[in-house]
């Protein structure tokens, strides 16, 4: 009966996990999941003391991975973008992923943020009390309103659904409101745009922390920009990796090789640029920002453990040895050479993401001061597990029931054609 | 964002802190403790979870070590809190100079924190807590904040509401004279409160031997210090000749 | 935000900001508000099941929408942007517009069903030979009641078999006047709408050219499978083919060639 | 239809809301819900006055003005001078956590009357009154109603009182009370004495101060901090370093020639006969030089002054430490030190003697009473235990919290607090001169709690009165204005009957186990929020923090940051193992409180030191 029921609701000519073993795959991320609620708890009913932050770790771990996780997210409206606007019809194997992973990334951020922030029975207050020259309050309202707009982008998605555009008037909803998409594209693209930035923008306007400040184009630091490309250059490679893991774990073929190409050639492109810029940008920084703010570079590299080996890392081996992997046709065709330069470019961003969070709170101001380090609670851990849970949950019951990969249908046909061939 | 100015004229509130002085025994902490409302430690309180609006750093020099009070500096130029602040919950009063936290407002996101390069500010990780029946010994001029909200020194603003109160009451405007309690407990009268509109004090604050925390980053902070001794100066000011000069000495 | 709340005061910021969002988020809901309005518009007008199809029909691969001139090879490669609505479609009246007759036999309808006039003013429809082959005896169940209204185009009634369901769309307007299962070939009688039309269904030449191209696709997938029964002739094929084809390949081609994704 | 309707209806509404006042008065609101939270504690509302006191919560008495809102105390605040931060939280005394409210019989809830019951029965085996803070007006009271008592005897705590100026009172003739002035010295050699931290008035740790310090300490103490001249010396060395500078200072031909003519010269020769300046040097781990330096200094900076109490909660220095101290004092000219004038006591009022705590016999004690008034200062138990009597001996400890003697009283019976009675300050350590420092009471104190002197009126059947009384002196006080006197000529060099080659042995004496350095803050346990100094700061050692050199730490095999047990032969108490790499190596620096008197043993030379310590990992 449930077996049915299920069977039903999956779209047709794809093959998916028996239902025993996605009830596992289920159970076992609903665990992680209660665990993680269970943190969320205690955060929110008793006090952030559960976490290890602290006056200097004001931020700890969410804020890095509420970073990282909005620009590995921007892999959705980059795509959106490419294929709505710029028209990249290869995309279109992609963007319903892409949107469900953006979904994902951005409503997880979200409910992180709730539950790291003091007061977050608050925070419509920022709606109410707006500091237009906060670069949270930017951060706020267009991640407010993206997510919105990536929840109608999500419906489209939702109401193709085998069982679901049979009922009453979905289809005709799913019709107009696709055919209204572009104009959510182009919001989407610039609201992500600005919040990307402002992310960048909110380590960036800190004068108060040499390490971070930038100065940069009218009210907007160097981070700023540096973030939107670093996310649209993380993005594809992003959505390339995620779709080699759903592969790996659905066992099916998702997209053809133009597809990965596709992703690969532009994260590439982009990695590049971002990596010019960003040196750049770092040369000024060390060289006159900082300096004239009293903190010589080398202030910022003397403390065990972060030596400049972080920058070199972070520009030379996880920025430009993958961009140039990327943009060189041959190299980025061997399936293993472009999954680990995608997975270096996303590593790289997530230490540009750590860098600029965790170091930054780190590295003292005060002359007098010292380094201190931080080590997450088990109550931070479980609380972003259970985002991560969230997340996969979230994403596997969308694979499994709604078309995340147009193509996947026809892959697996020609799939099952030569096995059983074979056979 | 902005709040109108008290008619008449207004005041910039600031501090010269005499390093020689200063002998690190936390008077002012727990003064400014009890004036107000910071609750006690709890049992798994750290220096770095406490609340502490002032904190007295031992700095090591060459010679012996000094005690460096550190409170909000009230900065001025471009304060590095209030522009951060995603809903206006930090503000400068143009009438006093004072950077005030409105912790009503507060969403506990700790922006502000992040953004001040003196540790100034201090978070609520925990409901306050007083022993039972302690919460009567409360001063009665200042609310206890939430758990989940940033406060910070204010230049005991109760007490400045109470100056103005009371001058108004005699009819007068503008700035007014107050102590904070800080600058009322230190026993070796180390530091020093005043009105830096006031030609005599800014002159004591400018002299020669006074300097500001961290001034190249441009916060134009409004706490002063001061000190005799080269080796305190190179190692406190966090400027780079007065660092070799210390070193020198 | 607003300028009753304490403290609060307006700078070009502040204008600049809530200006910019507040448009974004009008957008937004301007969007929306209109998608819900068209929406609730279409099903006013009755266009509902219609659009319905619309949107499944774009959902097709391109090869599934061959415009019937295509198939015939009068126009080269054109892809049908109506929904095989040919009654609304004007390069369909031009190329047709000398041809009156009325047509004799059975008219096929790009979903794998036929309509043949009864003689007593009555349309009998049934499913095609590849849609037999496909399903296999459609069964008792299958047929919909008297009485039910068929749009053309619309879901007539749907098709379980083997754990997969295939829903059939409707060649024709009209209302069944008698169900029946399929055993004499055709599975309902229907006295036709008003304004009932059938130029929009593949005859001829026309229909013996799309009927060779899904013949052809079945026997490209068939070729692929070891055992399956070959044909050189073109003819019909033999044996069930959900016992034949692996079981994933033949619920999706079956959807696809009755054009249910 | 009618469901289209009811739907236009409904956003009708909802948009005709929008225009009214509710929505944006229940936004408004739900801010204000998140503000007032039903445990979150509401500020008092009340009259605001202000009273004029003293603090009594030690012996500096510093005047002070109490803020009360509706007749609670909202603050102290200083009246003048200087207030010490333990002052500053002085009013939340009677809220402590560890406020005891009840008598207790061995933790069982009792009554103030069968208290007495069992003490009136005790008291016939022998009765002693041990004062923690002696010289209050409620010490005097002790004495006059013990008169009335056979067998009774009043024991003041023998670390109270300074030491230095007790055995410099030895060496001068007749029977006279000195006190060490630092007002009137230029130059002071502080010997592990917390000179500037709780020792006198907080004003003298002001940075103004008018003397040249030079601290000899064994760990990183405050005073060590602000000390002109720090000596880091080797735990116990303090009678080496003293007899080594007594032997510097004799070599200037002045100070031999003087020193001549006094009596105990020869004896003093015999204990710095093995006081070489290598050999000095060697134990206390200074180098000649340095000593040489200081004695230059103290001769120089004249009126120079010695002082070598040592931390009254580490530990008192040992005996040999105090007359070594006082013979440099001696040789020094002693001309900071003045004769310590009594404080008047009126007439009519009969005391009984004062007797020294090892004047008392074994065994010989079936009542002990244990007035502690205010926080802080605990003798070792080792040290009072074999004065009680093996069977049937009951200890009264007359206390407000529940911590230090608690453990070993069989009846606890509570007191009123600072602000909660009127009571004065013993006169401060560092002055001649006297006055009365009277803090009225504030506050009521709790429901079953007894004043100390009270407690002992009951027993020896007077009515209680001891408000009355330090009233009545206090109006003396008023009349009778006592100023310091110059100290007598010193006739000794050391006191009648000193062995100077025991002194040298002493000096010369290894220590035990590890080399620890105890101390503590003896206001640490006035208030909860005090802990920001130590819990929220690192301004001061936590009580019960064991802080040593990292590499130190590591040699003896322990984990900085874990809670550990130090164990010696008296006892043990809870310790946190904290490494500070500016502490210095080698050497164990434990900062226990009143804490430390529950695992030190009291030598026969008077000093408390931890016998074979050891930390057991829990």
């Amino acid at each position: 009966m449930v077996s049915a029921l299920d069977r039903a609701w999956i779209p047709r000519g794809v093959v998916r996990a028996p239902l025993t073993r996605f009830g596992l795959w289920v159970g076992l991320w609903l665990g992680v999941f209660a665990v993680g609620a269970y943190a969320m708890y205690l955060c929110l009913a008793d006090g952030l003391f559960h976490t290890n932050m602290d006056n200097r770790y004001v931020f700890g771990l969410w804020i890095f991975l509420d970073l990282t996780v909005i620009a590995l997210g921007a892999g959705a409206f980059f795509t959106g973008f490419l294929l709505y606007v710029l028209r990249k019809k290869e995309l279109k194997a992609v963007i319903n992923s892409a949107v469900v992973l953006g979904l994902i990334c951005y409503s997880g951020a979200m409910v992180i943020l709730a539950v790291d922030v003091g007061q977050p029975l608050r925070a419509w207050f920022t709606y109410w009390y707006p500091n237009a020259h906060s670069m949270l309050a930017e951060v706020t309202f267009c991640i407010t309103c993206y997510l919105l707009v990536l929840c109608i982008e999500y419906v489209p998605i939702l109401l193709k659904n085998r069982r679901l555009r049979g009922i009453g008037g979905y289809l005709v909803f799913e019709h107009e409101l696709h055919k209204l998409m572009v104009v959510f594209a182009l919001i989407g693209t610039l609201l992500s745009f600005f919040h990307q930035g402002s992310l960048g923008g909110l380590f960036g306007v800190l004068r108060g922390r040499p390490f971070a400040f930038r100065e940069g184009f009218a009210i907007w630091p160097s981070t700023f920009f540096l973030f939107i490309l670093s996310a649209i250059a993380a993005g594809p490679s992003f959505i390339a990796l995620t779709t080699w893991l759903v592969e790996k774990i659905s066992r099916r073929r998702l997209i053809s090789a133009e597809a990965y190409d596709t992703l690969a050639r532009i994260s590439g492109k982009m990695l590049m640029l971002y990596v010019l810029m960003k040196s750049l940008d770092t040369l000024f920084w060390l060289n006159q920002t900082a300096p004239a703010r009293g903190f010589p570079a080398h202030r910022f590299y003397e403390f065990g453990n972060f030596g400049g080996w972080t920058l070199f890392i972070e520009i030379v081996i996880l920025g430009l040895l993958p961009g140039l992997a990327l943009i060189h046709a041959p190299l980025r065709a061997k399936r293993p050479v472009l999954l680990a330069a995608a997975l270096a470019a996303c590593a790289g961003v997530t230490l540009n993401r750590f860098v600029l969070t965790i170091q930054t709170m780190a590295l003292p101001t005060l002359p007098f001061d010292r380094l201190m380090s931080y080590w997450p609670s088990w109550q931070e851990f479980a609380a972003f597990g259970a985002v991560v849970a969230y997340g996969v949950l979230v994403y596997s019951f969308s694979f499994r029931y709604l078309t995340l990969f147009p193509q996947e249908r026809e892959l697996t046909r020609a799939e099952l054609m030569q096995r059983s061939q074979e056979a | 964002m902005t709040r109108r100015a008290t008619p008449g004229k207004a005041a910039r509130y600031g501090m010269i802190i005499d390093l020689d002085r200063c002998n690190g025994c936390g008077a002012c902490m727990i003064a400014c403790a009890v004036e107000n409302n910071v609750p006690p430690p709890d049992a798994k309180a750290t220096p770095r979870t406490g609340l502490n609006w002032v904190r007295v750093f031992r700095v090591e020099t060459a010679t012996r070590p000094a005690f460096v009070p550190v409170m909000c500096m009230q900065c001025g130029d471009e304060t590095p809190c209030v522009s951060v602040c995603p809903q206006n919950a930090v503000d400068v009063d143009p009438s006093t100079g004072v950077v005030g936290q409105i912790p009503e407002r507060c969403l506990g996101c700790r922006y502000c924190m992040a953004a001040c390069p003196y540790q100034a500010r201090v978070f609520n990780w925990r409901d306050p807590q007083w022993p039972a029946g302690m919460e009567q010994a409360l001063n009665p001029n200042v609310s206890a904040r939430q758990r989940g909200t940033v406060e910070k020194c204010n230049f005991c603003h109760g007490r400045w509401h109470a100056a103005v109160e009371a001058a108004a009451n005699e009819g007068k405007t503008g700035s007014v004279s107050y102590t904070p309690a800080c600058v009322e407990a230190c026993p070796a009268q180390a530091i020093e409160f005043g009105d830096l509109n006031d030609a005599a004090f800014a002159a004591k604050a400018r002299a020669a031997g006074a300097f500001r925390l961290l001034e190249p980053l441009g916060t134009g902070p409004k706490v002063y210090y001061r000190t005799g001794r080269a080796e305190v100066r190179g190692a406190v000011s966090g400027l780079i000749e007065e660092a070799k000069n210390g070193q020198r000495s | 935000m607003f300028p009753w709340v304490y403290g609060f005061s307006w700078t070009p910021g502040h204008v600049i900001f809530v200006g910019v969002f507040l448009t974004v988020a009008a957008a937004v809901a301007v969007t929306v508000f209109l998608a819900v309005f068209r929406s609730v518009q279409d099903f006013r007008r009755g266009k509902a099941r219609q659009i319905a199809w619309q949107s499944h029909f774009h959902d097709l691969p391109a090869s599934d929408r061959a415009c019937r001139h295509a198939l015939t090879g009068e126009l080269k490669g054109r892809v049908c942007d109506n929904g095989f609505d040919c009654r609304q479609c004007s390069v369909h009246a031009r190329l047709t517009a000398i041809e009156t007759a009325p047509p004799a036999g059975r008219l096929y309808h790009r979903g794998h069903t036929w309509v043949r006039p009864a003689g007593d003013g009555t349309l009998l429809v049934g499913l095609d030979e590849i849609a037999t082959k496909l399903l296999g005896s459609v069964g008792q169940a299958a047929a919909p009641p008297a009485g039910t209204v068929l749009e053309a185009n619309a879901p007539a009634f749907t098709v379980r078999k083997k754990g997969a369901e295939f829903r059939i769309l409707s060649p024709v307007d009209g209302v069944i006047v008698e169900s029946h299962d399929g055993s004499q070939g055709w599975f309902a009688r229907v006295k036709p709408a008003e304004n009932y039309s059938d130029v929009h269904l593949l005859r001829g030449h026309e229909a013996t050219a799309w009927f060779q191209r899904e013949v052809d696709r079945l026997q490209m997938a068939a070729c692929q499978v070891n055992g399956m029964p070959a044909l050189a002739d073109g003819g019909v094929l033999e044996g069930d083919l959900s016992e034949v084809l692996p079981p994933g390949v033949w619920e999706s081609l079956s959807a696809e060639m009755l054009l249910d994704s | 239809m009618i469901r289209r309707e009811l739907i236009k209806f409904a956003g009708g509404a909802a948009t005709g809301l929008a225009f009214t006042p509710l929505p944006w008065r229940l936004l408004g609101d739900s801010a204000i819900w998140t503000q007032n939270w039903s445990w979150m504690p509401r500020t008092p509302r009340g009259e605001v006055g202000e009273k004029e006191a003293n603090c009594t919560l030690c012996p500096a008495g510093c005047a002070v003005k109490v803020r009360t809102c509706g007749g609670t105390p909202i603050g102290v605040w200083p009246r003048g001078e200087a207030m010490c931060p333990a002052g500053f939280a002085g009013h939340t005394l009677p809220w402590h956590p560890l406020r005891l409210r009840q008598c207790l019989n061995r933790g069982r809830v009792s009554s103030l009357e069968e208290a007495l019951e069992a003490s009136r029965a005790a008291a016939e085996g022998g009765l002693a009154v041990l004062d923690m803070l002696p010289g209050r007006t409620a010490s005097l009271l002790h004495r006059v109603h013990l008169s009335g008592i056979a067998n009774a005897r009043y024991i003041p705590a023998p670390q109270a009182e300074g030491g230095t100026a007790r055995a410099m009172a030895r060496l001068a003739a007749g029977s006279v009370q000195l006190s060490a002035e630092l007002g009137r010295a230029k130059t002071v050699l502080s010997v592990s004495t917390p000179l500037l931290d709780g020792w006198a008035a907080p004003r003298r740790t002001a940075a103004n101060r008018g003397f040249t310090l030079w601290q000899a300490e064994s760990w990183r103490s405050r005073t060590m901090d602000l000390a002109d001249s720090r000596l880091l010396i080797r735990p116990g060395s303090e009678t080496a370093l003293l007899l080594g500078l007594a032997r510097q200072l004799l070599q200037t031909a002045g100070v031999e020639r003087r020193a001549r003519l006094l009596q105990g010269f020869d004896q003093l020769q015999a204990a710095i006969a093995h006081a070489a300046p290598a050999a000095a040097a060697e134990r206390t781990g200074l180098s000649e030089d340095r000593i040489a330096a200081l004695a230059d200094a103290l001769l120089r900076g004249q009126p120079s002054l010695v002082i070598a109490d040592g931390d009254p909660l580490g530990g008192p220095l040992p005996e040999d430490a105090r007359l070594a101290a006082a013979a440099v004092n001696v040789l020094l000219g002693a001309e900071a030190f003045s004769t310590r004038r009594e404080p008047p006591v009126p007439k009519p009022w009969r005391c009984i003697e004062c007797t020294r705590l090892e004047q008392v016999d074994n065994h010989s004690i079936g009542l002990l009473i244990i007035d502690e008034p205010a926080p802080g200062l605990a003798l070792p138990w080792a040290a009072i235990a074999p004065k009680l009597k093996p069977e049937g001996a009951l200890v009264v400890a007359l206390t407000w919290n529940r911590a230090s003697y608690a453990r070993r009283a069989d009846w606890l019976v509570p007191v009123p607090v600072y602000l909660e009675s009127a009571a004065d300050a013993p006169p401060p350590p560092d002055t001649g001169s006297w006055r009365i420092a009277v803090s009225p009471a504030v506050l009521n104190p709790p429901e079953g709690a007894i004043a100390a002197a009270d407690f002992v009126a009951r027993l020896a059947g007077a009515e209680p009165d001891s408000a009355a009384r330090l009233e009545e002196r206090q109006k003396l006080a008023g009349e009778e204005e006592l100023e310091a006197a110059p100290a007598p000529a010193f006739t000794r060099i050391l006191p009648a009957g000193t062995d100077g080659a025991q002194l040298a042995a002493a000096a010369a004496a290894n220590l035990e186990g590890p080399p620890v350095a105890a101390h503590g803050w003896r206001q640490a346990s006035v208030s909860p929020l005090l802990g920001k100094l130590w819990q929220e700061w690192d301004l001061r050692p936590a009580p019960g923090a064991v802080t040593s050199h990292p590499e130190t730490l590591r040699g003896l095999g322990w984990h900085a940051d874990s809670g550990a047990r130090l164990e010696s032969e008296a006892g043990q108490m809870q310790v946190l193992l904290e490494a500070d790499p500016t502490a210095p190596s080698g050497i164990i620096a434990l900062s226990a409180g009143p804490a430390y008197a529950q695992i030190c043993e009291a030598a026969p030379n008077g000093a408390w030191r931890l016998k074979n310590p050891k930390v057991v990992r829990s």
